[in-house]
């Protein structure tokens, strides 16, 4: 008698599994069909660092705060002397060494740098990693 | 009897990162076991001696990938207890409750994983669903999906959005229907049962020699859990069980942690409840920052148990030295002793039951 | 608790660091630290959580963390290994010792005496140097063959 | 035109015509199950499962066919190559063989043996032959314990089928696949044998290697099971023999319990394959609802409940057929 009870308990107990699995089945899939469509990202999500400008201009003061708070060094600033005062020459970002950690972002005084929600860095050159560079 | 060398791993499905066995195999019964260890060692500790403290919060989010806000507690409580700071009191809250979203949604995927190493992938599925939601509220909370690097020294980095509250409640709600769904998918199928049932039996007496920590100390019938006995932040105000079972094996383990997504999930409700309206979630410190010498150790109950950081401060901007001790490493440790005599499929099944990840182990 | 306490502070070999409701600081001579093990041991401290070492430039410190988990009874036993000198192996008192003794021997050098097997365990076994050494750096030399890794 | 040919030719043109025909179709069913199977598992798991070729993904196991197809086919470094090569073809053409014995209507039937569902059991009993030897072949520590566990898996697996499928016989007193058919015209077995029918699915599920009876190819465990070394083609061989297995055990099924091929309204071939198709799609569930059984739980459960089942379901079955 406890075999029977068993086996039936079993099956019973493999029906509601089945049960769970095919009603499932017949729910909206909770996949996003992604190429096609895109969830809008919220706007402190930290894909790609980029340069914030005021009139054209960077606001980028090259105080080199977020260079040296960078824990994995993946900022470079190359700085010029015009009229005896330092200014941002060259301002590199290297996305292969950036652990987003969003470390300088906060660190900077300026609001200068921020992050935008472009994940897809994929570019051909290194130059597009750039994202400030003087004509001069 | 003639015995061979069967080499699982660290390239195999159910290595959960990259571990490998050597196990000595007689037909299919396991008589000899050892775990290498360490291809996932980035020597975290001695990256943490060159970093600025605030700095290396970021590391630590890669000891447990799974539960990095976890893992940021105990470096955060050690440095504040070392340098004074205090922490406003709604920090303490978002602190809680975003470490306990990150618990559910570590013990969710390990919920998909060790279903996934018995066979059944559907679970696997469901629980990564779900631990999707929770990632989508850290992703409008911190702006990370995975590695969030939220907690900072003296509170938070961010302020919780507008709809927080609603979109942590609405995800309970939902979370709540879909535990009787698994409830009935997998905690009551007869076939998960015999898997599971008596396999990989911890005893209470080796569990305490090894040092085992966490839900698989629960599961063989020691009630201890650093949020009760050594309480750290807030927990000391919150009410909340500890849910613990006798008899050691894979089933308890796998019991202990269904219940303690629904503890976690009580303590946040009362949290968003409790949590203060107004007030800083940030007591910055000040720029140049530097920690008075001295060392302390800071455990805390992760995921996986007891995470703890012996963290040593010579007065500079940086750490002498930080101990990272996961529980990880003593938890993998009696593995090599509970496999021998079982079959491989119970091998597999142990492993998926203790809940080890491998970046942890080694760090 | 008083018990202990009152043996340990009679006992010569033990100084006593800090103490807190539940938590004791000792600091002890390496060539006691079976015996005091042992004594511990006795009063139903089961479980080593952890080793941490910490390297002091001419002497390594090493803090055993040892819990007494079911009434919540925390020790840190303090003790200091000079560059060079050995200390007896726990292995046979905590089972959790063997492979938490590796890693300290894996990443500072020190060597356990009676170990049963003591390897590398993080770092490969070719791996030459202790990395977490404050001096890591003159002492870390790359291997000869380094795309040749050889594990066990 | 053929007028001329002798009555024997034309029989033997006309079971070729029917062999290449089935054949075919089987080969297309497999990549057509592929394909279901990937949907029907993406659904269960609230995704879509193939999506990006051809309209919801309906090319996706073509594009796999064509991909493994052109793949270079990989030796192993100790392989036995001669084995090593033979071992998915033998299995293929056990699988295909047996379709010959299935009446897919009360006509369509390429060679109606006297013996149809004997002929039918001793096949699939080779199939473990091909895994052993696919095993061996690849000299991997892997796929040589996939294989043991197959062999007594399948092996012990074959008596509860064998004992289960002698109760239809006796109820339908010939051996010949459209005689059981025949039989069924008044109730169908599913009635008169539910148990029989029970340990029959259950094995054939076992059989077949599908969950929970997947330890042969323990994912988990076994990286891939027998057929871990395998790629390219070889390896799509093992894929569709598996389809062509679920298959076959499927319209079994049908025939031994479900009436075969008849229905009202439409064709008997047409019930046939919605029946068959049923029970596909009920395995296909399984393999995506359920854990994983272990290899000791697997033997104990077939001979300490399945075979003594089985014993008393027949025993019952012939009393019962004696006294009325």
């Amino acid at each position: 008698m406890n075999i029977i009870k068993k086996t039936i308990n079993g099956l019973v107990s493999l029906i509601e599994g089945l049960k769970v699995t095919i009603s499932n089945g017949f729910q909206k899939p909770f996949t996003l069909m992604y190429p096609k469509k895109k969830e809008e990202l919220p706007k402190i999500s930290r894909q790609c660092l980029q340069m914030n400008y005021k009139e054209g201009e960077s606001k980028c003061v090259a105080c080199k705060i977020c260079e040296k708070s960078c824990p994995q060094h993946a900022i470079k600033i190359e700085t010029e002397k015009i009229n005896g005062k330092e200014v941002l020459k060259k301002y590199t970002f290297y996305p292969e060494k950036c652990m987003y950690c969003g470390i300088c972002t906060e660190k900077c005084p300026f609001d200068a740098i921020s992050w935008n929600q472009n994940f897809d860095m994929a570019s051909k050159t290194k130059d597009q990693t750039i994202n400030y560079k003087r004509n001069s | 009897m003639k015995t061979y060398t069967l080499n699982i791993g660290p390239q195999h499905p159910s290595t959960h990162g990259v571990l490998r066995f050597v196990a000595e195999i007689n037909g299919e019964e396991i008589q000899n076991l050892k775990c290498d260890i360490g291809f996932l060692h980035r020597s975290i500790e001695k990256i943490l001696e060159n970093k600025e403290y605030y700095q290396g919060i970021p590391y630590t989010d890669r000891v447990d990938y799974l539960a990095p806000i976890n893992s940021n507690f105990p470096l955060v409580l050690a440095i504040e207890k070392l340098a004074n700071i205090e922490v406003p009191e709604k920090a303490e809250y978002i602190r809680v409750i975003t470490s306990e979203l990150n618990r559910i949604a570590s013990h969710l995927l390990w919920f998909g994983a060790f279903n996934l190493d018995l066979g059944s992938f559907t679970p696997f599925m469901y629980g990564m669903r779900e631990r999707e939601k929770i990632l989508s509220i850290f992703e409008k909370l911190t702006g990370a999906r995975m590695l969030y690097n939220y907690l900072r020294i003296g509170g938070v980095a961010k302020d919780l959005y507008e709809k927080f509250e609603d979109d942590v409640l609405r995800f309970l709600t939902d979370l709540d229907n879909k535990l009787v769904q698994y409830n009935k998918l997998v905690t009551k199928n007869i076939i998960f049962k015999a898997r599971t049932q008596g396999v990989g039996k911890l005893s209470k007496d080796l569990a305490l020699k090894y040092g085992v920590t966490g839900p698989s100390l629960r599961a063989s019938g020691v009630n201890y859990d650093i949020r009760k006995k050594i309480p750290y932040s807030i927990y000391s105000k919150l009410e909340f069980d500890v849910p613990t079972y006798q008899k050691g094996d894979a089933y308890s383990r796998f019991r202990v942690r269904i219940n303690e997504i629904n503890e976690s999930m009580k303590i946040i409700r009362q949290c968003l409840i409790q949590i203060p309206k107004k007030g800083d979630f940030i007591n910055k410190p000040p720029v140049v920052f530097k920690v008075s010498p001295g060392e302390t150790y800071i455990p805390t109950e992760a995921p996986r148990g007891e995470l703890g950081i012996y963290l040593v401060s010579d007065g500079t901007e940086k750490p002498y030295r930080v101990k990272i001790r996961s529980a990880g490493f003593n938890t993998l440790n009696c593995l090599e002793e509970l496999a021998i005599g079982q079959k491989i499929a119970d091998l597999i099944a142990t492993f998926g039951s203790l809940d080890i990840i491998l970046p942890e182990v080694d760090r | 608790m008083k018990n202990l306490k009152s043996q340990l502070q009679n006992n010569q070999n033990v100084k006593i660091l800090t103490e807190e409701k539940n938590e004791f600081t000792l600091e002890i001579e390496n060539n006691y630290i079976i015996n005091i093990a042992n004594l511990l041991l006795g009063k139903n401290y089961l479980s080593l959580l952890t080793i941490v070492a910490v390297d002091l430039e001419e002497k390594i410190k090493l803090i055993y963390r040892l819990a007494d988990i079911e009434n919540n009874r925390f020790i840190n036993l303090q003790t200091f290994v000079k560059n060079g000198e050995h200390i007896e192996s726990l292995s046979d008192l905590f089972k959790s010792a063997n492979w938490l003794e590796r890693e300290v021997y894996d990443l500072f050098g020190v060597k356990f005496l009676n170990h049963p097997n003591l390897t590398r365990i993080l770092n490969p076994d070719d791996f030459k140097g202790f990395p977490l050494l404050k001096n890591a750096k003159k002492s870390l030399k790359k291997s000869k063959n380094p795309n040749q890794l050889t594990f066990f | 035109m053929f007028e001329s040919l002798s009555p024997l030719t034309i029989d033997i043109l006309q079971s070729l015509l029917y062999a290449v025909i089935i054949f075919t179709a089987l080969m297309v069913a497999a990549l057509i199950l592929v394909y279901l199977e990937r949907k029907v598992a993406g659904h269960m798991q609230s995704r879509f499962g193939p999506m990006h070729v051809g309209p919801h993904g309906l090319l996706q196991s073509l594009a796999d066919a064509i991909k493994l197809l052109t793949k270079q086919p990989q030796f192993p470094k100790n392989a036995d190559k001669i084995v090593f090569i033979l071992a998915p073809i033998l299995i293929t053409l056990t699988v295909l063989l047996a379709f010959v014995a299935i009446p897919f209507d009360e006509t369509t039937i390429i060679a109606d043996l006297d013996v149809g569902i004997i002929y039918i059991l001793a096949l699939s009993s080779l199939v473990v032959v091909s895994l052993v030897s696919a095993a061996y072949g690849s000299s991997n520590k892997y796929s040589f314990l996939g294989a043991m566990r197959s062999a007594a898996q399948m092996l012990s697996y074959e008596v509860p089928i064998l004992f289960s499928i002698a109760g239809v016989l006796i109820l339908s007193e010939s051996a010949r696949m459209t005689a059981i058919v025949e039989a069924q015209s008044g109730l169908w077995f599913i009635i008169l044998q539910p148990i029989g029918f029970l340990i029959y699915f259950i094995s054939a599920v076992a059989e077949t290697n599908r969950t929970p009876f997947d330890l042969p190819e323990a994912e988990s465990e076994l990286v891939a099971g027998y057929h871990t070394e395998y790629s390219g083609m070889q390896f799509a061989l093992f894929f569709a023999a598996e389809y062509a297995n679920i298959v076959l055990v499927s319209a079994i099924a049908t025939v031994l319990f479900l009436g075969g091929g008849t229905g009202p309204l439409l064709p008997g071939a047409v019930w046939f394959l919605i029946k068959t198709f049923i029970f596909v799609l009920l395995i296909f569930s399984f393999r995506w609802t359920f854990p994983r059984l272990r290899i000791d739980q697997v033997i104990s459960f077939c001979w300490k409940f399945l075979v003594p089942l089985a014993l008393i379901n027949l025993s019952l079955t012939a009393i019962f057929k004696v006294i009325f």
